[in-house]
């Protein structure tokens, strides 16, 4: 007597499953999507040739090279030295390591113009460190790129350090029991484990530091064509009353930053897909 | 204290009267003063006591607020054409609003001047020795400081009368200026900053009223101001934003407030925050502070708010001529 | 000085490259969070400690950290609770297109913190039809507290979500479904079970999130309206102060905030020293 | 309880984890689900539970359907595999939970359920234990808290999913038999699942062997090893030499040798597959070249009253396992290297290849 | 490659994991580390791979001292009790990772890397999973890969730590199979650890069994086995039955019973402890009321030739257990339930309670 069963199946023992679903999808909607989507709807009321005129305006094209060029570096440098800094704050014991550890995540929680200040005030030609340095710094990509690193920093050594906590050191034995070097160790047993959560690190540092306008502003000495990030520009456009002239660089921004995001996604996807199942 | 006399309106009674003056950023001083003077005149004039809340920021931004719903009762802005862009884009109050008060509804002003280092290294009195190739001049972006734009004027009026009408020379000397500077903040507080703090820059173009500030604020010892032969007459405009008064039911003391601007009192408190009174006599009480310059206005050199704006600051204008490469 | 901490012999390396490791991080570290932190600090204090006090105990500056409080107080609980469930969605169930929705969660760490006060205004100001709606029935979202709320919500919307994701994911199912098993229901599940296990990482992603919460400026200084005593959070009343010149207060408030997060920092740090001593 | 599964099937995606079980079970019965990994017994487990949801097919507690009733609402007590206790919880919350979280109505007071988990605690010998967390016991006792707080309950039915996985060989022993008097005593019906063949003849009265997601064989410990069903069954449970060949004339022709079939109800020139048990081969100085087979011993070892013998055939090079007494072994005086005859003396015949 | 062990003390803050270990280890023995969790086992291991460098003592492989050497340096083959296979890598990367990481002078060319490395894939019948990666593998699968990988660089010694720890019992005994094959054919010196008595057993030429950081005793299977030299031993390898008593009168009073005491060395009035083996232990229908203890049968199961029993003692409630062949346990006609008399054969005393 075989019997199918009608009844609704149930998705899980876990309850709540509609009401979990329908609060994120709600709270995501009225707080994410729903005012995101104003950017688009104000930039859909260009013509797509005036829209193509905007975003590729020279002194709009100047800024995205410096945006994404500054803000590349700056992540590239968060990316090394947030290994070392992960590395350093897992691995080594030494005097003063509980304090540095804690205010790693300072730039979280300090506003960014208080920050751009502050930079401003250390690198400017007469700063506390700028004085030493034969070329200027603040007013260039050179102090743009110092302000991206600052509020950038806490994402990859946040996001290497609990990796490197659970990293098995029997991994780094078997190597060296096999004759590794330590560099050999770390380049091809350490490395290869930490690629994925640098990269998050990476890419949340990259997109944060394009959005960036408070802390940059004050140190990037906005001289059109050269150091003018896009943020900058946008806030230009609203000065001018220009609404959708602003939301319509805010799109290309965000589609950049979604589409970087989505890709790392996609590669962790893909590196997951290959190595775990 | 302003503070404190807000507080007790708003815990006070039911029909307490408020009114919201939008206002940009160095005038906090000058209306704090002001605010306690109108708030014990109504008192006495009507019985009524009245709240005023204060805000401050960029022109262009608080002008922006208003269009997209802060309720100023009234707006006092650093140009004519923020107050424009809010009576054309959202009708709040009438386009002819700037005949409404005396003075181009400006009750005080403001020219433009040279802040430079204690003893004029440079020996910089003029327009023209601000194109020299070793003079280093800070002045904010005017893309996205109104203030600066007057600085932009100033210099433009001037190349006009030295070149007689000759637009090329004229864009020629602008353009010298501004290859000069050094840093192009976004607003004049970033400018100042970098002039006075970071010591760079060997000129400041600056508000009159600001140069006044900064020198009080940072240091007598260590600057001076230059006036220079020509500059502009920079009129911070004034007015009440009708429809929301009217919604309110503040259109009457809003009134009273700007009028007010006018009175002995008014002008009294502006020339003491730097600003240029209108009514001539206080003016001559100040003039140890305020030298007479030859000031060309907006509306009769360059035809108005939106005429400048047009020609030089939008996308395409003359400013972004001197910055985008030549085709 | 430069101590090991790891397990064996062979996994350490010579003296002088943790020499200069460490060296490398302390300084790195030095010129981009210490020596700002230093710069805030003495100019905090570059007129005295009286002006320091006095500058921090302004009517203006009080009120600008009581609107801070109150922002906090709201978004952090919100996000928190939004945190919390979406992370029970995803970690417990399995549906099309969760990793759609996980990437959705991202999105605010990619806006730029001007663009999302603008998407406020585009949606709630003056000039859309929402907003003309609403001003006529004189509601005021923005240019008002709420709006400083949801634009803080936005900015500081994934922090929660993004700490408890991993804790909950590592955690799995097993301890839920043997208190099911054992005839708890859910809400009872959740508060006796799921909740204890993962309120080390929510306390975490609270931290985080009231950290950023407190600090944003971009987004609010957009929605804020600046009116004094009303609107004004700690950030935007510094950046009133420093365009009054009055620098020396405008850092004397930062540093307050300095000192905010350092004390956010501590309890993290105590939090984390409490898990490990219990685990 | 009785339990009744009706054509249970399960799948995940596209992936069949279970297809149409049949299963009785009697009150007071031990049943062990045995099989190799991934044959769905966690699976079969969870659904019992309310754990999962069957696709088709359904269940009966005793007379009652509960195809898909809530797990809260089906009293069974179940033991995960990796004990799955409440980690922030001392061992004494760790039992009280399922009391505590009863309804107001027919919650115990509290003395009530202090002295339940005390008399708990006292079977499983953890008196002393009650205020300990989880993480400061040894893996035996963590099993027996999970146990314990399984049967605070009182459930009619007990479900252990692995329960020894994870353990020492002593403490699994000691475990068994503490789980074999415990059910004994309370006389529930429970089922546990295992992949550890021995552990599953040891305990269980019945035994379930699963293979992908189907059931192979349902029988006694003693049924399931002698008389397998299946080739799969005879496999896996313990060893077993595996001779290949064809049958003919009631022969099976594997390498060299020629071995006699017992019943030749198979088809002759049949591909077939011949089982024999280490204790069901003998070995010989001499044989019949055809019907023994030549091997070399490569290793011998033995564990108490058995002599394990490794050989490596001489025609195909694969290896023989033959267990002897101690007494068959030192008749032999066998040695390693030595080159002696092995003999099957019963032989289980299955087709195909 | 000989290994000698000298005094090796190492501890672990004030925690003493290694107290004064002396072991010699000839060239091409298999050799089993047995012991319960936490007896040293992995750190004695450890030390000799060089992963830990001992407190004090001194180690020498062959004739060379290389007790401070570095591990890198040691050329010893190890495989992790979970493995350690490089995640991100292939089955034949991480195979061929140790010869990849050679010096430039030494290191053989990529043809010659390849060649090895598939030599190694063919020995381990993974041939067909070169380019998987670990996540892809069985457990039985991923410990193969890691023994090749471990071979791979040719070591003289090499270590196992729980190498079939987490596996099912039926790879475990065809992993064994192999790694003594292996052994055999590779004639290098080797020693594995384990817990699981029954393993060591039938894997080692000789066992060492430690406990709290000290050898207990080292010897061949039968060894230890038949004559283990103390009560830890005796209770640790396997299953045992423990009489507790005085010895008075070449007699152990346990109960009501009165054993009999093979050889009275020790001296009257002792406590003491009797250890019998299951299998040590015979039932008899009648017995002398003093000499045999009273008992009932409480399960019988059969494995095999080999039939368990268990019992439970009349005067003490304790439980026995006792191995039969078959051919007994028909002769006796056990039933579940039953009372009946156990005897031991054999009993051996030790000292103390
Ligand atoms: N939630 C799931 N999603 C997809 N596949 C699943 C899921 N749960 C189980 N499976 C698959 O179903 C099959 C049966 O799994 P199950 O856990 O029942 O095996 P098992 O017999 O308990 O094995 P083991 O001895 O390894 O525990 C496995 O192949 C497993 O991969
Ligand atoms: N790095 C360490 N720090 C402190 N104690 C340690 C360390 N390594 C090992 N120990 C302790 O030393 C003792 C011996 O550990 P070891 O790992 O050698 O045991 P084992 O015999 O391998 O046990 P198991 O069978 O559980 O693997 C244990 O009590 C362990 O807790
Ligand atoms: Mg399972
Ligand atoms: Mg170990
Ligand atoms: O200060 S910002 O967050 O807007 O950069």
């Amino acid at each position: 007597m075989k019997k199918k069963n009608r009844k609704i199946k149930r998705l899980s023992v876990f309850p709540g499953f509609g009401l979990s679903l329908g609060f994120t999808m709600l709270y995501i909607s009225l707080l994410v999507l729903l005012p995101l989507s104003m950017i688009f709807f104000y930039t859909s009321m260009m013509s797509w040739s005036e829209f193509w005129e905007t975003i590729v305006e020279p002194r709009v094209v100047e800024s995205y090279k410096l945006s994404f060029g500054a803000s590349f570096i700056a992540a590239c440098i968060n990316a090394i030295f947030g290994v070392i800094i992960a590395w350093v704050l897992v691995r080594y014991q030494f005097p003063g390591k509980k304090l540095i550890d804690g205010l790693v995540d300072l730039p979280f929680a300090l506003p960014t113009a208080v920050a751009g200040i502050a930079l401003t005030t250390l690198y400017a030609e007469n700063g506390w460190l700028g004085q030493f340095f034969s070329f200027k710094i603040a007013f260039t990509p050179i102090g743009i790129t110092i302000a991206l690193i600052f509020i950038g920093l806490p994402f990859v050594v946040r996001m290497v350090q609990p990796v490197l906590q659970n990293f098995e050191t029997e991994l780094e034995e078997a190597s060296a029991i096999l004759g590794a070097n330590r560099l050999q160790t770390f380049l091809k047993v350490i490395f290869p484990e930490l690629l994925p959560a640098i990269i998050t690190g990476f890419a949340l540092a990259f997109a944060r530091a394009l959005g960036e306008y408070g802390s940059v502003i004050f140190i990037a000495g906005n001289m059109p064509m050269k150091t003018e990030i896009t943020p900058l520009i946008i806030m230009t456009k609203l000065e001018q009353y220009d609404y959708t002239g602003a939301t319509s660089i805010a799109v290309v921004m965000l589609i950049m930053s979604f589409i970087i995001l989505l890709f790392i996604n996609g590669m962790q996807w893909w590196s997951n897909k290959k190595f775990m199942q | 204290n302003t503070k404190e006399t807000n507080q007790d309106v708003t815990a006070g009674d039911k029909k307490k009267l408020e009114i919201l003056n939008v206002s940009y950023d160095p005038t906090r001083e000058l209306y704090e003063e002001f605010n306690q003077e109108f708030i014990k005149y109504w008192e006495k004039e009507t019985g009524q006591k009245v709240a005023i809340q204060q805000s401050h920021g960029g022109s262009g931004k608080q002008a922006r607020s208003v269009i997209d719903g802060l309720e100023a009762d009234v707006v006092t802005l650093a140009l004519a054409g923020d107050i424009d862009e809010i009576a054309n884009t959202r009708d709040l109050l009438q386009k002819d609003w700037q005949s409404r008060l005396e003075h181009n509804s400006t009750p005080y002003t403001s020219t433009i001047v040279f802040l430079v280092r204690k003893g004029n290294p440079k020996n910089i009195q003029d327009w023209d020795d601000l194109t020299k190739e070793n003079v280093s001049v800070i002045t904010p972006n005017p893309k996205t400081s109104g203030g600066a734009r007057w600085n932009y004027l100033a210099a433009w009026a001037y190349a006009k009368e030295k070149y007689h009408n000759d637009e090329t020379k004229i864009k020629e000397f602008v353009s010298k200026i501004y290859k000069n500077v050094e840093v192009l903040d976004s607003g004049a507080r970033g400018a100042t900053t970098t002039f006075v703090e970071r010591g760079l820059g060997d000129v400041l173009i600056a508000w009159e009223n600001e140069a006044f500030l900064s020198i009080n604020e940072l240091g007598k010892e260590e600057f001076e101001i230059v006036v220079p032969t020509i500059s502009i007459l920079a009129e911070p405009p004034v007015a009440v934003v009708d429809k929301i008064a009217k919604k309110k039911g503040t259109a009457e003391v809003a009134e009273a407030y700007l009028k007010f601007l006018y009175s002995d009192t008014g002008q009294e408190i502006a020339a003491k925050n730097y600003y240029r009174p209108r009514d001539e006599n206080i003016l001559k009480k100040y003039t140890d502070q305020f030298p007479e310059i030859k000031l060309v206005t907006i509306d009769e050199d360059f035809g108005g708010w939106k005429k400048a704006q047009e020609k030089h600051f939008n996308d395409g204008g003359t400013f972004d001529d001197i910055y985008l490469p030549q085709k | 000085m430069a101590g090991y901490v790891g397990k064996s012999t062979a996994n350490s390396e010579p003296f002088f490259i943790r020499f200069i490791l460490i060296i490398l991080t302390i300084t790195f570290l030095s010129i981009f969070l210490i020596l700002p932190l230093i710069a805030i600090f003495m100019k905090a204090f570059d007129q005295g400690v009286n002006a320091y006090l006095a500058s921090n105990a302004d009517p203006d500056a009080l009120s600008a950290v009581k609107l801070t409080l109150l922002v906090v107080l709201i978004t952090v609980p919100l996000n928190t609770l939004f945190g919390i469930i979406a992370a029970w969605l995803i970690t417990k169930f399995d549906f099309k297109g969760k990793s759609i929705l996980t990437t959705i969660i991202d999105i605010p760490f990619a806006v730029s913190p001007v663009i999302a006060g603008l998407v406020f205004i585009l949606l709630f100001g003056a000039q859309s039809l929402l907003g003309q709606w609403l001003i006529s029935h004189n509601i005021h979202i923005i240019f008002a507290v709420p709006g400083i709320v949801l634009a803080t919500l936005f900015v500081t919307f994934p922090f929660v979500a993004r700490e408890l994701l991993p804790v909950m994911q590592m955690q799995g199912k097993a301890e839920e479904e043997a208190s099911l098993s054992l005839g708890a229901n859910g809400l009872k599940t959740f508060f006796y079970i799921t909740l204890p296990n993962i309120k080390w990482g929510l306390l975490y992603g609270i931290i985080l999130c009231s950290a950023r919460a407190i600090g944003e400026f971009g987004a609010v200084s957009v929605v804020s309206g600046h009116i004094r005593g009303l609107t004004n959070t700690m950030t935007l009343h510094i950046e009133i102060l420093y365009n009054e010149y009055q620098f020396t207060a405008a850092f004397a408030v930062a540093s307050l905030m300095s000192i905010l997060a350092i004390i956010t920092l501590l309890i993290k740090n105590f939090i984390e020293w409490k898990s490990k001593i219990q685990s | 309880m009785s339990i009744l599964i009706e054509n249970v099937t399960k799948t995940f995606g596209s992936f069949h984890a279970l297809k149409q079980i049949n299963l009785e079970i009697q009150t007071g019965e031990l049943v062990a689900l045995l099989g190799p990994s991934g044959s769905g017994k966690t699976t079969l487990l969870r659904i019992i539970a309310g754990l999962e949801d069957p696709d088709e097919g359904i269940i009966h507690f005793g007379k009652k359907e509960i195809t898909h009733l809530h797990t809260a609402k089906r009293k069974v007590g179940y033991v995960f595999q990796h004990y799955a206790l409440f980690k922030h919880m001392t061992v004494f919350d760790n039992i009280a939970y399922g009391l505590k979280v009863l309804p107001k109505k027919t919650r115990p007071s509290k003395k009530e359920i202090e002295s339940k988990v005390n008399k708990l605690l006292q079977l499983i010998k953890l008196e002393a234990f009650a205020n300990r967390y989880p993480a400061q016991l040894s893996g035996g006792q963590k099993q027996r808290v999970a146990l314990a707080r399984a049967l605070a309950v009182e459930p009619k039915l007990l479900l252990l999913d692995e329960p020894f996985g994870a353990l020492d060989a002593k403490v699994r022993k000691e475990l068994r038999r503490w789980l074999r008097q415990l059910h004994d005593d309370f006389q529930i019906t429970s089922i546990f699942v295992t992949h550890d063949q021995e552990e599953a003849l040891d305990v269980a009265n019945r035994i379930v062997i699963m293979n992908e997601g189907k059931i192979e064989q349902i029988g006694s410990p003693d049924e399931v090893y002698e008389q397998p069903n299946s080739p799969f069954v005879y496999n896996f449970l313990g060893n077993v030499n595996v001779f290949k060949g064809r049958v003919q004339n009631g022969k099976l022709f594997n390498g060299d040798a020629e071995l006699p079939v017992p019943d030749v109800t198979h088809s002759e020139n049949d591909q077939a597959l011949g089982y024999v048990r280490p204790h069901e081969l003998s070995i010989v100085r001499n044989g019949s070249l055809k019907e023994a087979i030549k091997a070399t011993i490569a290793h011998i070892h033995t564990v108490g009253r058995a002599v394990h013998i490794e050989l490596k055939r001489k025609d195909t090079n694969q290896f023989l396992e033959v267990e002897l007494t101690k007494e068959e072994y030192e008749d032999l005086k066998l040695r390693t290297g030595e080159e002696v005859f092995v003999k099957p003396k019963h032989l289980q015949i299955f087709k195909g290849n």
